[in-house]
């Protein structure tokens, strides 16, 4: 090892803990199906980064990267999952011919040769932070930030103003139609009506003496489960629950017959809901 | 002293903002036509100040100009000045805008805005045509032949009347951009053959033209770089075989725009050999000389014997100036100093000649109720429009060179003198002579002799509008033709001193 | 252990930032990619600010890392706006640029 | 002579002025227009009168007089002056041409009377009249091509007068054109003369074409190739073989034309090119007797042509043609010839013109029929016509002692004046000569007989007349002439000694044949020519149809397959060269750069197929070439290492 520099024992073995599994979370943003655990894979590996920061005696930039990045940037990227991504499962089969091998050799050739280069040549002997880091890391970074550098500085805080805008501007929908007043949402509802949409609210979903959740369809006066209660994104993702397991569950506990004797409206109807009236509706996609 | 030139060019870029500006919806306001006019006309009287300025004494030398720094990082400046060929371009220039703004008076359907436009790019052309003939600087020479592609493209693709105006304008702007790529490279290379001083500098003047003369360069370099403004010259001159995209741009531009571009515009050709060839690169061009006279001699031919065989009337105006373009380089390249100064002086009789024909041939053409071009849709108009015959048979003798009128002075000045320095070439560049008579005299028969064609037979005659276009022109072709020394004392002297290069060049090489 | 070895992590979360962008479809994730890359050099800046003695790397890393924000924000909001108006996320789905 | 030359250029001037006011003025000048023509054309023979007195007072070697008006062209070496060179030369033809012209504007005011665009007819006159006169006048090569090319424009104008005609413009055309061809010799002369003597000014050629200069000069060879352009010139403006065929059909303008072409202007032009530039001519040896052999040639192509034509005016031009031939074989014979070529040419003007006039005169009484099968027994409808064109007829069969006999039988006997102690080009030109005499006497007479003897053979709706005074007069100046002018100036050689300062002194070679016995053979052949005429046309019946008529005879009438032999050896391969290069313009030189662009855009549609539109393609792209730069830096540090 070169004089400058020590790299402590300690350090090592944070190093190599952490690198395999930067490197395996990273891995599995190529290869998870879901956005959201691409998501966390990200945070796992950013984390680990603002861990590494400290240790290369970056304290400063190890917190702002968890304030930044992991604070900020990815819940920023979580929102938009969560605005547009839901029920797109994203398929990994690859539609542009030859793309996913040209992906895999030049990612390989690029890590290869990268790492080769980096590998083979030979740096200065490490200096080390401690004189730098003398009046302290954020110290230091601050007299570089707002001396040589302050004019950047500057522009970049003009460069955030301007992204935010530019978000702003990017997302805003102008009213390109009259304005959508109860009136008018009523008016269309009843003009609706001749195409088989409901007049009412779609019903609530079930309420059960057990259960009592948004993945349980409704029942109709006739004991027939009504899928619309439940929310659509439930039904796309296949979690709703289906009524006869419920039902079983419950006859289960309670330990009575479903099947028997039963004359009233089953238990769980809800509360003020006369049974003739309710339509059997068909699935409505909106 | 007055920078008459840098007003010369300014002027018409002010008149173009003004036209623009005019006539919008106020009833009260001056229509663009009217403004573009009196603004020719206001630089046409500038151009007589410039004229009384120049010292005729000094014809070879630059003057009425000035030299401002541009970008001297690179050397290259704002320098403009004329020397006497330069100027009767620039007067060239000058003289026919006002003729082709009269003539284009109800052209383009009568509408105004789009009439409007089309005055604003006449203008906006005039000024960088003006200019490119007093730059003194290669690389705002350079600047200016390109930048004059802009206002043409739209006045050939977006004004024209042929049903292949869109192609025609796509094929003139690939044609002379790709010369004008080519001459860029070799202007970049020219500018790293200038001496480097003492700090490893070039002078911030280098891309003046007195600056880059006498270089002495190695015989290879100056050769290419020869070669690349050579190309892009020929291109726009036309000389064969790249002379195709000429009779396209004639056929589907709008007469105005085809008189401008090949009476005026095209000069910039034979004028960039003129100026830039042969003092620039003396020894190239001795060395090209052979193949270019004999382009040359070919397209004289060549021209001619194409346009005998058109049915299209501009069309066939479009190949009369392919042989003419021959005459001027073949005059140019025989190194005599009288055939250069024929050169010279037919660039500016060309125009003339040409332009009257285009010009009158638009009105022949307005005239016809589907306005044919077809030279066979026309016959026997000479007893219907008597005056409008006889323009078109002055234009033509003018085209055939009928002595008496300014293009027989400068066509035999051009053989006389080709034949000093290349007997051959003159020799069979003299039947052209012929074909001119035969290509001429045919196209009057075809339209205006014989029994008037049906359909045709109550034909306005020229308009008083009309007649005060084309009669500038042939008063111009008739003075010139009696005393073509009042234009001559402008050539002689720069013709002289291009071929003294030349020639000093060889002297000094052997 | 060498300091390098923070350079080699720094090339390999790089590569596989850039193969992300290669492979996946989902604008997101593509996105993440791009993340990815940009911490990978953030680490390499860390690591040679640590090699030279200087904090200049970490400034500019501090840099990266505002700029990266701003780039987010940007880009984030241009796939709402693309989603929005086609109802995908999928890159593919957008090729206008198609000659 | 110093104190009028200063007039010289308003004998340009005047008719210039007049074809300008007529032209530029428009119908304004209708009423008056052709008045002012007329005006014009008397102005300057007026003018010439003056200067012809001022001449002939001068002493001999005073006589050629240079005058300078103002610079012409001066550049790179070429100076030439716009002036004017007045000598008995030059004079002799300004009298011809304003005297002539101006009997022909006269009579032109009565013969257009009822022509719409007769102002118009006068103006082309005057230009007509101008340009020869500028031809005349010129003091340079330069300046005679001005007037040269002028006459060919003037020309092309009025034979194409009446162009509402197709053929008749197309005749005009066939005039220019082939006066064009002409013309490139005389540019291709001013070239080599340029190049070798570095000026076109006679006073600077002419020297030293002679000799007279040291120092500068051209070889033989030289000389030679500068006469040969100039003969192909003299070839195309005086119709002579080879460049003769456009001469019939300038038939086509109004009848005046024609005598104006033939008479005064345009077709002399070769002639007095050849002459004025006699030392040259002397100076290539070789050049003069390819010169009298284009005249010989034409000589009897002409008289040959002339017996066959049925068509008055026709065979008057081919007699034209043939007479043009004397002249130029004469001005091939060296200096004597050059007197008796302009004395030829000066009473072959009178005549001629009178033949001309008269045979409009016949056309204006027979309401424009030119079919001389249709004409005979006019004789006593239109005795003035008669008799002028009668005294015509016998000036040019050249009978003693009328004009044509002067000057034609000095052209005979010159031709039999062995050159260089060849006999044999004495016996062989000196017998063209001859025999050409007879065919002439044989076809004028035919023509003579045809139109005024034997019976009438025109249908009963001609009313023939006689000619108002303006046009008769004329007619009876011009017989005048004929009758009188040879003898009056022959005499005591007069006309030659007039022509010394121009042409040298030379003395006569003795002919093979001695002078009195060769007249009386002329005048033998001729008269019995004649009679022959008159026995088969005057005697015996005309048909009124052609009859088919021997070989000769039919070739004959087509002008001896002149026009088809131009239309195949120069027109139709002109025409499949013209459509197989319009169709290569378009196939192989528009098509290659076409093709050129073609080339590109495929490979650019190639491509294009890398341009999916896909970002992540792109991506790859990117990444490639960052690979690749990469790559290359890592392995050339490798090397370097």
């Amino acid at each position: 090892m070169t004089p400058g520099l020590e790299v402590s024992g300690g350090e090592t073995m944070l190093f190599w803990v952490l690198a395999p599994l930067m490197v395996l979370a990273a891995l599995g943003l190529l290869f998870v199906r879901r956005a959201v655990h691409a998501a966390m894979c990200l945070v796992f590996v950013m984390i680990s980064l603002a861990i590494m920061y400290v240790a290369q005696e970056a304290p400063f930039l190890g917190v702002v990267q968890v304030v930044v990045y992991t604070g900020a940037v990815m819940m920023l990227f979580l929102f938009v999952l969560m605005l547009v991504g839901v029920d797109a499962s994203d398929s990994l089969t690859e539609t542009i011919k030859g793309q996913r091998w040209i992906g895999v050799l030049l990612g390989l050739g690029f890590a290869v040769v990268l790492t080769g280069v980096v590998a083979q040549a030979t740096f200065q002997s490490p200096v080390g932070l401690e004189s730098a880091n003398a009046v302290t890391n954020p110290v230091a970074l601050a007299r570089v930030l707002f001396g040589d550098y302050v004019l950047a500085m500057e522009a970049v805080g003009v460069l955030l103003v301007t992204a935010a805008t530019g978000a702003l501007v990017l997302t805003h929908r102008r009213q390109l139609t009259t304005r959508r007043t109860q009136r008018t949402t009523a008016d269309a509802r009843v003009r609706a009506l001749t195409e088989g949409v409901s007049l009412t609210p779609l019903p609530a979903p079930g309420v059960y003496a057990q259960n009592n959740a948004m993945d349980t369809p409704a029942l109709d006066p006739a004991g027939r489960p009504v899928p619309e209660s439940v929310p659509r994104v439930l039904r796309i993702r296949g979690q709703e629950r289906s009524v006869t397991a419920l039902l079983d569950a419950e006859a289960a506990i309670v330990g009575t017959d479903t099947s028997g004797d039963a004359v009233g409206p089953p238990a769980g109807l809800p509360a003020g809901q006369d049974p003739d009236s309710t339509p059997t509706l068909p699935a409505r996609e909106a | 002293m007055f920078p008459w030139l840098t007003a010369l060019i300014a002027w018409p870029l002010v008149a173009a903002a003004v036209t623009a500006a005019s006539g919008r919806s106020r009833s009260g306001a001056p229509s663009p036509r009217l403004v573009a006019l009196v603004g020719a006309l206001v630089e046409v009287g500038l151009l007589v100040a410039a004229f009384v300025q120049f010292d005729t004494s000094r014809a070879a030398e630059h003057q009425l100009g000035q030299t401002v720094p541009w970008i001297p990082q690179i050397g290259a400046s704002y320098a403009v000045g004329v020397d006497g060929v330069g100027l009767l371009l620039v007067a060239l220039s000058v003289g026919l805008v006002p003729l082709v703004i009269l003539a284009a008076w109800r052209e383009q359907g009568g509408d105004t805005l789009r009439l409007r436009r089309y005055l604003v790019l006449i203008l906006v052309l005039e000024a960088f045509m003006v200019a490119v003939f007093s730059a003194r600087d290669v690389f705002l020479f350079y600047v200016l032949f390109e930048a004059m592609l802009i206002p043409a493209y739209f006045m050939i693709g977006a004004f024209g009347q042929g049903p292949q105006r869109r192609y025609a304008a796509v094929k003139f702007l690939i044609f002379s951009l790709t010369g004008g790529l080519v001459m860029l490279a070799a202007v970049i290379a020219l500018y790293f053959q200038v001496p480097v001083d003492a700090q490893g500098q070039r002078s911030d003047q280098a891309f003046l033209t007195e600056n880059l003369t006498g270089l002495g360069l190695d015989p290879t370099v100056e050769r290419l770089i020869f070669l690349g403004f050579f190309l892009a010259f020929a291109i726009k001159a036309p000389l064969f075989p790249v002379h195709t995209w000429l009779p396209d741009v004639a056929e589907n531009a709008p007469v105005g725009t085809s008189t401008l571009l090949i009476c005026v515009l095209d000069k910039v050709g034979t004028f960039g050999m003129l100026t830039l060839c042969l003092p620039l690169f003396p020894g190239a061009s001795q060395w090209a000389a052979p193949v270019i006279v004999v382009l040359a001699v070919i397209s004289v031919i060549y021209g001619a014997v194409m346009a005998i065989g058109q049915d299209d009337l501009l069309r066939l105006i479009g190949y009369t100036s392919v042989s003419h373009f021959g005459f001027i380089i073949l005059g140019i390249f025989t190194f005599v100093p009288l055939g250069v100064a024929g050169s010279g002086f037919m660039m500016l009789n060309h125009g003339l000649a040409t332009g009257a024909l285009f010009l009158v041939a638009g009105f022949l053409i307005a005239r016809h109720p589907a306005r044919s071009q077809l030279i066979a849709d026309y016959g026997g108009l000479r007893t219907v429009t008597p005056v409008l015959a006889g323009a078109f048979l002055v234009a033509g003798l003018a085209t055939l060179s009928l002595p008496g009128l300014a293009t027989f002075a400068s066509e035999i000045m051009v053989l006389i003198g080709a034949y000093g320095g290349s007997p051959v070439a003159a020799l069979v560049a003299i039947v052209g002579v012929v074909l001119a008579a035969v290509y001429v005299l045919l196209t009057y028969q075809r339209i205006f002799t014989g029994a008037p064609a049906a359909g045709l037979e109550t034909l306005p005659d020229l308009t008083g509008r009309e007649r005060l276009v084309a009669a500038p022109l042939v008063v111009a072709l008739l003075v010139l033709g009696l005393v073509p020394q009042l234009a001559l004392t402008y050539v002689d002297a720069p013709a002289d001193q291009s071929v003294v290069a030349v020639l000093e060049n060889e002297g000094s090489e052997q | 252990m060498e300091i390098t070895n923070y350079a080699v992590l720094a090339c390999i979360l790089f590569a596989i930032g850039a193969t992300t962008v290669l492979l996946r479809r989902n604008a997101i994730v593509v996105f993440m990619g791009v993340e990815l890359m940009l911490n990978a050099t953030n680490l390499a800046f860390v690591t040679f600010a640590r090699v030279h003695g200087d904090v200049t790397g970490q400034v500019l890393a501090f840099f990266v890392m505002v700029v990266a924000a701003a780039e987010v924000v940007v880009g984030l909001a241009i796939i709402v706006t693309i989603f929005r108006t086609r109802r995908s996320a999928s890159v593919d789905d957008v090729n206008l640029l198609k000659g | 002579m110093e104190n009028v030359i200063g007039l010289a250029p308003w004998l340009v001037g005047f008719p210039l002025l007049g074809a300008a006011v007529l032209l530029l003025g428009g119908r304004a000048t209708d009423r008056w227009g052709h008045w002012l023509g007329v005006a014009a054309s008397t102005a300057a023979a007026v003018t010439g009168f003056v200067l012809l007195f001022a001449m002939i007072s001068t002493p001999a070697e005073e006589r050629v007089v240079d005058h300078h008006l103002w610079t012409w062209l001066s550049a790179g070496g070429l100076d030439v002056d716009l002036g004017v060179r007045l000598d008995p030369l030059s004079m002799t033809f300004v009298m011809l041409v304003t005297f002539v012209g101006t009997l022909i504007h006269v009579y032109s005011v009565a013969y257009m009377a009822h022509d719409p665009h007769r102002r118009r007819f006068f103006a082309y006159l005057n230009l007509f009249v101008a340009a020869m006169l500028t031809l005349v006048l010129a003091d340079s090569y330069l300046l005679l091509f001005v007037g040269w090319e002028g006459v060919g424009l003037a020309s092309y104008l009025l034979i194409g007068f009446w162009d509402h005609k197709r053929p008749n413009a197309v005749a005009a055309k066939k005039a220019f054109v082939m006066n064009r061809v002409g013309d490139m010799g005389l540019i291709a002369a001013m070239a080599l003369i340029f190049a070798n003597v570095g000026s076109v000014q006679f006073a600077d050629v002419l020297p030293a074409a002679a000799g007279e200069l040291s120092g500068v000069g051209a070889s033989t060879a030289t000389w030679t190739a500068v006469a040969l352009c100039l003969l192909l010139a003299a070839c195309g403006k005086s119709a002579q073989f080879p460049l003769q065929a456009w001469l019939g059909d300038a038939m086509a303008g109004p009848t005046p034309v024609s005598a104006l072409i033939h008479a005064a202007t345009m077709v002399t032009a070769g002639v007095y090119l050849m002459v004025r530039s006699a030392p040259i001519l002397e100076a290539a040896p070789t050049a003069q007797l390819v010169v009298v052999c284009v005249g010989a040639v034409t000589l009897i192509f002409g008289a040959v042509v002339g017996c066959a034509k049925d068509d008055i005016k026709k065979a008057l031009a081919a007699s034209t043609m043939s007479q043009i031939g004397y002249m130029m074989l004469a001005a091939g014979l060296g200096p004597v010839g050059y007197g008796f070529a302009i004395f030829h040419l000066l009473t072959h003007g009178f005549f001629k013109a009178g033949l001309f006039l008269g045979a409009g005169s016949v056309m204006h009484g027979m309401d424009d029929e030119v079919d001389m099968r249709r004409f005979g027994g006019l004789s006593r409808f239109l005795p003035v016509t008669w008799i002028t064109m009668g005294l015509g007829w016998l000036a040019i069969l050249g009978v003693f002692p009328f004009s044509g006999f002067w000057s034609k039988d000095g052209i005979i006997e010159t031709a039999f004046v062995p050159v260089d102690g060849q006999p044999w080009r004495a016996w062989l030109f000196g017998s063209v000569a001859l025999v050409g005499a007879a065919i002439t006497a044989f076809y004028m007479s035919r023509l003579f007989f045809m139109t005024f003897g034997g019976q009438r053979r025109w249908d009963d709706d001609h009313h023939p007349h006689e000619s108002p005074a303006l046009m008769t007069v004329p007619m009876i100046i011009l017989a005048i002439g004929s009758v009188a002018l040879g003898g009056l100036l022959a005499v005591g050689g007069t006309f030659t000694t007039w022509l010394e300062p121009v042409t040298g002194h030379a003395e006569h070679g003795e002919p093979v044949i001695p002078f009195w016995p060769l007249v009386i053979l002329t005048h033998v052949l001729v008269i019995g020519a004649a009679l022959l005429a008159f026995r088969q046309y005057a005697v015996s019946r005309v048909p009124v149809t052609a009859p088919r008529g021997s070989l000769l005879t039919r070739a004959a009438r087509r002008d001896l397959f002149q026009d088809a032999t131009n239309e195949t050896l120069v027109m139709l391969p002109g025409q499949v060269l013209t459509r197989s290069l319009v169709y290569g313009d378009k196939a192989v030189v528009d098509g290659g750069w076409l093709g050129l662009g073609a080339t590109v855009t495929q490979v650019g549609e190639k491509v294009r197929g890398m341009q999916n539109g896909y970002a992540r393609s792109y991506a790859a792209m990117i990444l490639t070439g960052v690979l690749v730069i990469a790559g290359v830096a890592g392995i050339a540090a490798a090397v370097s290492q």
